[in-house]
């Protein structure tokens, strides 16, 4: 894999790229107004800022799914080479997620996972 | 059944004379002694209004009556409540403490006629935009081409 | 290598291949191309109003059947709608909110109005005070299809003329767009 | 300058939000507008902006005969198009105290069953689709499709069929109407289980429905709620019971009650209420009685001086028809008391303190029809 073909590679993504966003420019109509500018409500002006506190609920619940989706994040690797690493890491794994298990038990206790 | 709602009506409100209005007995009633006589047939267990089927107004030019369509489950009679107001004293107190229903019909009433119902929490345009002005449903208001203007006026229209 | 041309009765341009039918090159214009794809993927976006939305639904369903025609995908918000069907009649204060839905709906966009209501007022435009006669003098409208409901049919053959007006537009305008 | 609502509820403390369930949205069934204050996700305050859809229909019947503003009442509750008008012309008849036949009486019933058949088959398929189920919605016109064929052949149109006229009906049924409509019945018993399989005994939709806006029979008889959603909440008020016109007096059918008054219940009874349709239109198919279709009612139609009214059953509850006259051939006033708009006044009461999505669900279960509150 010479440094050519690296080279000719990368510029080719790169131009197929340039080329949908650059057809598209060029293709696409663009008749802007001040009204399509707005937020779009059901037809009738929005009222009131958006800018509210929102509910802690949101948050708690994206930050438990964080958790546990990062979670899988780590398992990927080991699931690709499960086969040549055997018995021991599969008890690494086991260790790994039933530390998260009982934080997933403390979330439950602590009412994060029932919605509002 | 009880008694017919006549007798009943005869024995509580002995000053008034009994009318009818289509097939249902009818009553008369001023705008001052309005909402004691609702206390009355909303309370009084041989009435027990509790339910308003329906409330409107007529114009009859001079004078506006306004109709409380009045229906008690329980004993299953039904009355209809008339008052008539001056044209150029369109105040009536409002009735949604007797039945929360009334809370819609004063709107469409009031939006209608300009009936102003006082005591009502919030008496708005119901059915018309709200910068509109006159109140269709009065004999003195000509349905005439309202609509062009007021769509020129809000710059709605394209050519 | 001598190429065969094979017949394809909807696609918009020749398709010529040869013997073995791999190879295959195909010749069109973009306008043609671009007005086959636009018409046969008409979104519609869901505004009935009244009466006329009910035939529209009949329409919809599976004895008519406008999937047909590529239409069911009907989107709620109008920034993913590219046809508004007009079903029902239009007052004076759902007026602005047509209008504002039109605007804010992206090109090209195209507008059907279903039903005697938008056209003239249909039953209430002589007595009524609060009744658009007529939604052209607000939105500019390309198909009229009459009748109080206009029959599923009907609709759908005010839909397929409209993919004909589209056939023969040029798709892509290149022009100042202007204030 | 755009048509400014300003905002008749003030945003007091700074994490409530105004969001308008506005004009334009899959769930309102037309054009009714909601703004909603909202706390996260309950629903804190509703205010209900009408109009959208205002025509004027009661100002436009000054101005029209007798004979012209019947069938106006058709765009009002579309889908009970044909009973709006039953209940305009049984007020001319009462008004002109004219004898209708009793073939006109027993062929106004059935078409006016077959309609709140229709259109219970029309909100069934609506409410799937409301809360994300999109196969009722076909599963919904197989049948109904079947019935507007069905109006279409004996009144020339489908859904504002226009076919009651003061004196009875304006033509006579088609031959083979007899033999469609049982045809239709046969068919419809055999699939309404799939009614039940497809909706009722879903886990989904049993948990987004019961126990989900819930209306008190108290709240029910204040608000002057009627029709299937006071019927759910356990108040008994068929006006074709309490008093029976044209032939529902000879028709053995039983009113449903439910009593737990959440969206469950209101389903169940329109879901019952088909069944008791099919019931009275079996009872009268096979004995439509001979005779006129109508009695000529000659020249102008001139009601004498005087008040008249009349309810009707429509599929969303009691219709009510005052008509002033002053003795010209136009009415002097008229006051359509359309059920749909005291059901709307129950919806503040039942969704406050829960969630926008059982917003939807109870707007489902409320079936509303948004010209019957505009008018």
């Amino acid at each position: 894999m010479g440094i050519t073909s690296l080279l000719v590679l990368f510029l080719s993504g790169l131009g197929f790229a340039a080329l949908a966003i650059g057809l598209n420019k060029i293709l696409s109509y663009s008749r802007p107004n001040p009204i399509k500018a707005e937020p779009y409500e059901c037809g009738v002006q929005t009222h009131g800022t958006t800018w509210v506190q929102f509910n802690v609920g949101y948050y708690l619940f994206s930050l438990v799914f964080l958790i546990f989706d990062v979670e899988i994040v780590f398992m990927y690797p080991w699931a690709v080479v499960f086969k040549q690493v055997g018995l021991v890491a599969l008890i690494e794994i086991i260790f790994f997620i039933a530390i998260l298990f009982f934080g997933l038990l403390y979330a439950y206790k602590k009412k994060a996972l029932t919605w509002m | 059944m009880s008694q017919p709602v006549e007798e009943a009506i005869k024995k509580i409100f002995p000053e008034l004379t009994l009318t009818s209005w289509a097939q249902f007995p009818a009553i008369e009633i001023s705008r001052d002694s309005l909402l004691s006589a609702c206390e009355k047939l909303t309370t009084h267990p041989d009435l027990r209004f509790d339910m308003l089927v329906c409330l409107t107004a007529v114009d009859r030019t001079p004078r506006l009556e306004v109709l409380y369509h009045l229906r008690s489950t329980t004993h299953g009679h039904e009355l209809i409540v008339k008052t008539e107001l001056d044209e150029s004293q369109l105040e009536i107190p409002s009735v949604v403490s007797f039945w929360k229903a009334a809370e819609l019909f004063e709107l469409e009433v009031y939006d209608m006629f300009g009936i102003t119902f006082t005591g009502h929490s919030d008496l708005r345009r119901l059915f018309m935009p709200d910068d509109w002005d006159g109140y269709p449903l009065r004999k003195s208001y000509k349905a005439s081409e309202v609509a062009d203007n007021y769509l020129k006026s809000h710059q709605l229209l394209i050519n | 290598m001598d190429v065969i041309q094979k017949q394809f009765d909807d696609f918009p341009g020749e398709v010529y291949q040869d013997k073995s039918g791999h190879s295959s090159i195909i010749i069109t214009q973009i306008d043609r191309f671009a007005n086959w794809a636009r018409s046969n993927s008409l979104w519609p976006l869901i505004f009935g109003t009244s009466c006329c939305a009910i035939e529209m639904m009949s329409a919809a369903s599976a004895k008519y059947d406008w999937s047909r025609f590529g239409f069911e995908v009907a989107r709620a918000s109008p920034r993913q709608a590219d046809l508004i069907i007009v079903a029902g009649t239009i007052t004076l204060k759902m007026a602005p909110v047509l209008k504002r839905l039109y605007d804010q709906m992206p090109e090209p966009k195209y507008v059907i109005a279903m039903g005697a209501c938008n056209i003239t007022g249909g039953p209430f435009m002589l007595h009524s005070y609060s009744v658009v006669n007529g939604i052209d003098k607000i939105v500019p409208v390309d198909v009229y299809i009459p009748g109080c409901p206009p029959r599923p049919e009907a609709l759908l053959h005010g839909m397929i003329k409209l993919q004909e007006k589209i056939k023969n537009t040029k798709a892509y305008v290149i022009e100042k767009p202007k204030k | 300058m755009e048509q400014h609502i300003e905002s008749h509820i003030i945003q007091s403390s700074d994490d409530e939000f105004i969001i308008n369930v506005g004009p334009q949205h899959p769930s309102t069934h037309g054009v009714l507008h909601l703004q909603l204050k909202l706390d996260g996700e309950k629903i804190v305050d509703l205010r209900p902006f009408l109009g959208y859809i205002h025509r004027g229909i009661e100002k436009m019947s000054e101005s029209l005969t007798y004979k012209q503003f019947i069938y106006l009442t058709s765009r009002m509750d579309y889908l009970s198009a044909h009973i709006n008008n039953q209940a305009c012309c049984l007020v001319i008849e009462k008004g002109l105290q004219t004898e209708v036949p009793e073939r006109a009486k027993v062929i106004r019933t059935l078409m006016a069953e077959l309609t709140r058949l229709a259109s219970h088959q029309l909100w069934w398929g609506s409410t799937g689709l409301d809360m994300g189920a999109v196969s009722p919605f076909f599963y919904a016109f197989r049948e109904r499709e079947m019935i507007l064929e069905i109006f279409e052949e004996t009144c020339g149109s489908r859904l504002t069929m226009n076919y009651c006229v003061p004196g009875g009906v304006m033509n006579d049924i088609h031959p083979d109407f007899v033999r469609k409509v049982k045809q239709l019945i046969k068919q419809f018993r055999e699939n309404i289980h799939e009614y039940d399989e497809l909706l009722t005994g879903n886990p989904i939709f049993q948990s987004r429905t019961q126990g989900i806006g819930y209306l008190s029979k108290e709240d029910a008889i204040a608000l002057s709620c009627s029709g299937p959603v006071a019927r759910a909440s356990g108040i008994s008020c068929d006006v074709r019971k309490k008093n029976p016109y044209d032939a529902y007096d000879r028709v053995s059918f039983d009113e449903i009650i439910a009593t737990e008054g959440d969206c469950f219940a209101r389903y169940r009874v329109r879901l019952e209420e088909m069944k008791q349709s099919m019931n009275i239109i079996e009872q009268l198919i096979d004995n439509i009685p001979t005779g006129e279709y109508r009695t000529k009612i000659k020249g102008i139609i001139k009601l004498p001086v005087g008040e008249y009214y009349q309810r009707v059953e429509t599929a969303r509850g009691e219709l009510g028809v005052y008509l002033v006259s002053d003795g010209s051939n136009k009415p002097y006033r008229i006051k359509f008391r359309t059920p749909n708009f005291s059901n709307l006044g129950a919806l503040k009461p039942m969704s406050l303190g829960g969630k926008i999505g059982d917003l939807v669900a109870i707007m489902a279960s409320l079936d509303l029809i948004i010209p019957d509150i505009d008018r």
